[in-house]
């Protein structure tokens, strides 16, 4: 960085549009009158319990609160209805033509927001882009089946796949998939960087800027494809670094719409005439990860032993204050056709098994092991209460070590940990439930999970295009997974939204696509 | 002297009726969660049911502890640079001074905060901040003092009978200027708890299950509309302890320093 | 000659922790007009405590009473605290021991001087004919003081100034109210010899000068027989002895007059061993009704137990001995 | 004359101050464990990618070199780029945003802590010994024992939650609405400033209470110089240096409480600025907040070093 621009980085000029821009977050309550006067020309969707967003470029996007404004910004092929059926976005329709060919017709009309039209091209470059083998996208392994894609005329386009591949479909919806459509005349020997600081996509609102740390500001795009939608010009996304203060903030008049609610006050706010809460089971799943290469957890008894030794009811009360589910394997219960009902023995508060399967470990009581947890808040208690339970029943020595998110990601990645807290949110699909997490080389398998049995059935699912046929193959290949425990699943969360009465129009998904729900809000 | 009494009943409480209450500190009983104050709970209990009341007594026994050894760190270290400088002078004692003046230059909790970063988080650690925090406060009160004593006839008078100088700092001057150290500490102390208390509450010290202080408001901060008792009560035993601490400080510096007794007659 | 000043049965108590102990008890004496007199003592003996009584600037722990205290011819010991407070600087001021702490440390030399006219602007309306009038006045009585350039210093600090410049100051800032009585109280005790020889003679000069009376307070007795009209010797709270200075410098009366009188020529003389009074002052607590004296007294003898009384020896001379009981 | 000479004489040991403050702090950031590439790049950091982001940021080069071309940079304003909070991002950007409202609140704050302590420290020292001062001086007691965080959240719960009077998250710039920066300001201002004004009550109670009983009070007094007049110009004159000089020590303490309460109030300065960034690691950003916090002591230390000497004639000597 050279002088001048050093310079002018600290000039007042600077500070004012800073400042400026920092304080739109957060209001009181008369310059909330004087946006309501507008009548509510801004939508204040505050993004609670996180204050980091990096990238906004899709294909690099790694972390829920990118894609909360992704949704907003892009578009997909496809999307899921409140029903979570897929229906037609971007695509007006699509067939099957052979196992292993899909053909999507577009729909016409469709701009970015700088006024380039959307064409097959796009597409094209996007889903290349994405799969790239020497790419670095989070997402490539999604589309590693995808063999080609042909362009048959502008508004047509060719998918080939190597072999049959049912999640397709849900992957190339628009979720935490990295397949939302850019622009080619933009990245196509572009600078990556700028474009994921100043996103361009099609969807209903075209970004504006963004304080790091503090919020997102978007304004809707003129030339959305949905007749008069958005229905609410302005959006900002303040970034809310605890979910407590999130609340605060609404309450506070600060906020419209929260992206999330902390457990702990959901009942209370239930009750509370100024807030409107909305709740669904969600599309996640919360487990203990273990490192199979390590003692002691190389012991499937151990692991058994574990999964038996705490009371997963409990937990959902004490950690969520009841706002979940317990976890009958890694799919989580709003995936209703793949998800087993009858609850898993192996998954299942059984103290007397527990012991037993401890017998049979080459590890008796007094075992030492140490649980990687993070950040304050539920995931810290998470882990107290996991490691405190399963003491208490096997008489173990389990050890809670609280580190920062992102190093135990990393720590998780690289195999240098034993067992720690885990779990994915907006998943939609099986697929990245179970192969993506227990496929020998599933990329979230950090567990060094490897079941020949299991592998092949979540392949056989994969290419099962019935429904039906591939839930009964995922819920075989869970309850053989369960025999293994690689590892220890424990609930499912609720996801909520939270709002004031004002906010209307609002649809809440399980996978809490918040973003993308924006452009339906008719009042606030 | 209300300081001493508050002090006394507090030791009181965390050595004694700690081992006392009926409940455990980090033994969690599903079936009396989030239960507002009552008899049995006078502080009420938490999200894991576990009585609010006891595990103040035991956090404010660790967090005291950090604190003690914390500030003890510091009045060892500090007192001996801020002594040795003010005695052998010259280059040592500018170098060594300015040092201290710049670790003073930065706000204290910003220092701690720094360190946490650098270090990583977890008790010991909170120490060395602590102690960090406050060497530059004991090294400028000793190397102050120091200068006055060492001017003293019987000092000189040691002096030149040739006596080492450590024996001389030791034996000569240290008992002199011990008391307003003390003092100093005292009210160090009290700074300590809040500094962990402080870093405990961001999550960025110690780490639960250890009960301190500031790891309990922070579990109680989490759900405090939903429990607010959990956060405030335990506040409240903070303030009483630092009450007691700072009160039992002043008490002190009026005893030492016979020209503020004397006023505050 | 006229009084200026009648003090009677003046009585002065400090309330302290340990009780109260009365420092300065059955006090009468006058102040005339135009003369200095010198009140003198060993430190302690109560002259500051008891010249801070009349002017009402004692702690709020002491109490001051009085059978009657006139001044100008009338009655202050009843004025009103705002009343009073009118007589102060404008009518009587102090000069006090320590010229050092008794300038505002923040503020010029020139402020107290501005605030001091502001003070008696209506008992001096010249000080304020013009802007600048009362810095005239000022310098004026700075050059007559001994600072030449009194001007140059309005502007300077008091920690700028040397002790002995600071106590002419202090004179020449009283004098700027013109008041009619000046309580001098032992100004040169922290200045060296030749300063505090010049200052000698500087009150000297003000005493045929400006037409006001001071009450000169000493425990030096060279310095009283330079400058004093009258004396009045004071011993453990109490005035043990009256008369016109060289009365009682040459034929001191009361067995502790005698002593200080010899102590002082011994130290003109410079002789070799002191001959001094045995004995110390009475601590305020053991003190009996009796000659306060007593314990020291070379003469004491039977009835000195009793309480004694000024015993009026000639015309303007009294002296509380029993010795002197006949007379 | 003499006042620009000692002015001069403290810019310099400021300056000097700073430099050696922020070589420190490099040295230390340096010699932190954990590798920043790692906690920078999120899912799937692969070898090369951790090996460029490692050539972008320098990180590989001479420890010498990198400490030159940073404080050249420093100087210039440009504390590099963020890591991992906001990726990328120029710091001095992120922190331009932000300074103006930490300032703001740690002003508010210590205006308040002023305000009330005056009150306080005054009536205390006047009613010496009576009711009011020992009920204002155990007020103060109180005061300085409560942990600042924890006073926020009972304000929220007081004043937001209970009686909805003022927001109980969130703040507006200065830049934006002053009126609206007032009331947003008010409860993290207060809670930071309750033991600041107890510590400053105390000081002043002390001189006070010591100035009231020099030689020079008398003196006024003897002057008849009214007790009004004689407080103001004469007690309370002399009291306001050492309590100058006790707000310029206590400026760390505040600060170190306007760090954690802009956190409890979702205040967006750089105090909310430096936990983000010792959370997510973010070691430039984390060293960045430290120099400025370090700058801001110093110039407040400064400013009052030049208001005592301007008060106090003595000092310039």
């Amino acid at each position: 960085m050279n002088e001048e621009r050093s310079v002018a980085t600290i000039s007042r000029r600077t500070l004012v549009k800073g400042a400026a821009a920092g304080s739109a977050a957060c209001l009181v309550p008369w310059s909330k009158m004087a946006w309501a006067a507008q009548d509510c020309s801004t939508l204040r969707a505050g993004i609670a319990g996180y204050s980091v967003v990096n990238v906004l470029d899709p294909a690099k996007a790694s972390l829920i609160p990118e894609f909360y404004v992704i949704w907003a910004l892009f578009n997909c092929l496809l999307k899921f209805n409140e029903k979570m059926e897929l229906v037609g976005d971007l695509a007006e329709s699509w067939e099957h033509t052979s196992p292993t060919l899909w053909r999507f017709k577009l729909r016409d009309g469709v701009t970015f927001h700088d006024g380039a039209p959307m064409t097959a091209e796009d597409v094209k470059f996007t889903l290349d882009r994405v799969r790239a083998k020497d790419g670095d996208s989070p997402h490539k392994d999604k589309f590693a089946s995808i063999s080609d894609i042909r362009v048959v005329d502008p508004l047509t386009v060719e998918i080939e796949m190597a072999e049959p591949f049912a999640p397709l479909l849900s992957y190339l919806a628009n979720a935490r998939t990295g397949s939302q459509i850019v622009p080619k005349h933009l990245l196509d020997g572009g600078d990556e960087r700028s474009f994921a600081d100043r996103p361009v996509g099609t969807g209903a609102y075209k970004f504006v800027s963004h304080q790091p740390n503090v919020e997102i500001v978007l304004e809707g795009h003129s030339g959305y494809f949905v007749p008069d939608q958005p229905f609410i010009p302005n959006v900002t996304m303040p970034l809310i670094p605890e979910e407590a203060s999130g609340v605060t903030a609404l309450l506070g008049g600060a906020i419209d719409l929260t992206s999330t609610a902390p457990f702990a006050d959901v009942p209370n706010l239930m009750q509370n005439p100024k807030v409107k809460v909305l709740r669904s089971p969600g599309l996640n799943t919360r487990f203990i990860a273990l490192n199979h290469q390590t003692a002691p957890f190389d012991d499937v008894h151990f692991r058994r032993a574990l999964s038996m030794a705490f009371d997963r009811e409990a937990m959902v009360q004490i950690v969520l204050f009841g706002e979940g589910t317990a976890a009958n394997g890694l799919i989580p219960a709003a995936l209703s056709w793949a998800h087993e009902p009858k609850r898993r023995p192996l998954m299942s508060f059984d103290p007397e098994r527990a012991k037993a399967e401890l017998e049979k470990s080459k590890y008796g009581p007094g075992t030492e092991a140490v649980v990687l947890t993070w950040g304050a808040g539920w995931w810290k208690r998470f882990a107290e209460l996991f490691a405190a339970q399963v003491n208490e029943t096997l008489g173990t020595r389990l050890r809670v070590e609280v580190s920062e998110a992102n190093t135990v990601y990393s720590r998780l990645r690289a195999k240098d940990y034993q067992a720690s807290i885990w779990g994915w949110l907006g998943l939609i699909d099986p697929d990245e439930y179970t192969y993506e997490i227990l496929h020998t080389d599933g990329w979230r398998n950090f567990h060094g999970y490897s079941n020949k049995d299991v592998d092949a059935l979540l392949e056989r699912a994969r290419g099962e295009m019935d429904q039906a046929r591939r839930g009964e193959i995922y819920k075989q290949a869970e309850s053989l997974m369960a025999e293994d425990a690689p590892v220890i699943c424990c609930f499912e969360s609720h996801v909520h939204n939270l709002m004031t009465p004002e906010v209307n129009g609002f649809v809440q998904l399980p996978y809490s696509a918040f973003g993308g729900q924006l452009a339906a809000v008719t009042s606030c | 002297m209300t300081g001493l009494a508050i002090t006394g009943i507090l030791l009181f409480a965390i050595l004694v009726v700690a081992h006392l209450m009926p409940y455990s500190p980090t033994e969690m009983s599903f079936t009396a969660v989030l239960k507002p104050p009552s008899w049995e709970h006078i502080f009420g209990t938490d999200s894991f049911g576990r009585d609010v009341f006891t595990r103040v007594l035991y956090g404010a026994r660790i967090s005291l502890l950090i604190s003690v050894c914390g500030v003890a760190l510091a009045m060892s270290i500090g007192t001996a640079i801020g002594m040795t400088a003010a005695y052998f002078g010259r280059l040592y004692d500018l170098v060594a001074m300015r040092f201290m003046d710049l670790l003073f230059s930065f706000p204290s909790f910003v220092l701690a905060l720094f360190l946490m970063v650098i270090l990583g988080f977890g008790v010991v650690n909170v120490m060395f901040a602590i102690a960090l925090v406050y060497m530059p406060l004991f090294a400028r009160l000793a190397h102050n003092m120091t200068l006055v004593v060492r001017e003293e006839p019987y000092v000189q008078a040691a002096r030149a009978t040739g006596q080492p100088s450590i024996r001389l700092l030791l034996r000569e001057i240290l008992p002199n200027i011990a008391a307003p150290l003390m003092v100093q500490a005292s009210i160090g102390v009290a700074f300590g708890i809040i500094i962990e208390a402080g870093l405990s509450f961001l999550g960025l010290g110690v780490q639960p299950p250890t009960p301190s202080l500031g790891v309990i408001m922070a579990d109680g901060q989490e759900y405090f509309r939903r429990a607010p008792w959990v956060l405030t009560m335990s506040g409240l035993a903070v303030c009483f302890a630092l009450l007691g601490l700072n009160l039992l400080g002043d008490g002190l510096r009026d005893l030492v320093d016979p020209r503020l007794r004397q006023r505050a007659e | 000659m006229s009084n200026l000043l009648e003090v009677r049965g003046l009585q002065t108590t400090f309330q302290l922790r340990g009780g109260a102990i009365k420092v300065v008890e059955g006090v009468d004496f006058d102040v005339r007009s135009g003369e200095v007199l010198g009140l003198i003592g060993e430190s302690g003996s109560g002259k500051t405590v008891t010249c801070m009584s009349i002017l009402r600037l004692l702690p709020e722990h002491a109490s001051v009473k009085a059978d009657h205290l006139v001044f100008e011819g009338r009655e202050i010991a009843t004025l009103d605290e705002s009343e009073f407070r009118g007589l102060r600087g404008r009518r009587m001021a102090m000069i006090f021991q320590d010229p050092v702490g008794s300038f505002n440390p923040v503020k010029t030399i020139g402020w107290h001087f501005r605030h001091v006219s502001r003070r008696v602007s209506d008992s001096r309306p010249e000080l304020f004919r013009d802007r600048g009038a009362w810095k005239r006045e000022a310098a004026a009585l700075l050059r007559r003081v001994g600072i030449p350039h009194g001007k140059d210093i309005l502007g300077s600090y008091p920690h700028q100034l040397s002790g002995g410049m600071l106590q002419r100051a202090l004179v020449a800032l009283v004098l700027q109210m013109r008041p009619a009585l000046i309580v001098a109280d032992e100004p040169t005790t922290n200045l060296d010899n030749i300063v505090e020889h010049q200052i000698v003679e500087l009150f000297r000069g003000l005493k045929d000068e400006f037409q006001s009376s001071f009450i000169f307070i000493t425990h030096d007795m060279s310095i009283a027989a330079k400058l004093c009209d009258r004396i009045a010797v004071m011993y453990a709270g109490q005035i043990v002895e009256v008369g016109r200075a060289e009365d009682v410098l040459n034929d001191p009366k009361h067995p502790y007059s005698q002593g200080l009188v010899r102590t002082a020529t011994e130290l003109a003389a410079r002789v070799e061993r002191l001959q001094e009074i045995p004995g110390e002052l009475p601590n305020w607590r053991s003190m009996t009704g009796g000659c306060r004296f007593k314990p020291r007294c070379p003469h004491g003898r039977a009835g000195c137990e009793s309480p004694q009384p000024m015993r009026r020896l000639t015309q303007g001379r009294e002296v509380r001995c029993l010795q002197h009981e006949a007379s | 004359m003499k006042t620009l000479r000692y002015f001069i004489g403290r810019l310099l040991i400021a300056v000097t101050m700073m430099v050696i403050g922020a070589l420190a702090v490099f040295l230390v950031m340096k010699a932190a464990p954990g590798d920043p590439a790692l906690a920078a790049l999120g899912e799937q950091a692969t070898p090369d990618a951790i090996a460029a982001f490692r050539a972008e940021h320098g990180l590989d080069a001479p420890l010498i070199e990198q400490f030159v071309s940073w404080l050249r940079d420093m100087i210039g304003g440009d504390f590099g780029r963020s890591l991992t909070i906001a990726g990328g991002e120029s710091i001095s950007k992120l922190i331009a945003g932000r300074l103006p409202n930490t300032i703001f609140v740690g002003l508010y704050a210590v205006l308040f802590a002023t305000a009330i302590s005056l009150v306080i420290g005054s009536v205390a020292a006047l009613r010496r010994g009576k009711l009011s001062d020992t009920l204002a001086t155990s007020v103060a007691a109180v005061g300085v024992s409560m942990p600042d965080f924890w006073l926020g959240y009972v304000l929220i719960l007081l004043f937001a939650l209970t009686l909805g009077w003022l927001p109980s998250y969130g703040f507006t710039s200065p830049f934006e609405s002053l009126s609206g920066a007032l009331v947003t300001g008010l409860l993290p201002a207060l809670a930071i400033s309750a033991p600041m004004a107890a510590v400053f009550a105390r000081t002043l109670r002390t001189s006070l209470l010591e100035n009231a009983q020099r030689d020079y009070v008398t003196v006024a007094r003897s002057f008849g110089f009214s007790e009004r007049f004689v407080f103001r110009h004469y007690v309370f004159r002399n009291s306001i240096i050492p309590y100058i000089v006790i707000i310029g020590l206590q400026i760390r303490y505040l600060l170190g409480g306007v760090v954690v309460v802009e956190r409890v109030f979702g205040v967006p300065g750089v105090g909310s600025l430096m936990v983000d960034a010792a959370f997510a690691r973010d070691y430039p950003v984390v060293q960045a907040c430290t120099i400025v916090f370090l700058a801001i002591v110093l110039s407040v230390n400064l400013t009052v070093d030049v208001t005592c000497a301007a008060l106090d004639p003595k000092r310039t000597q």
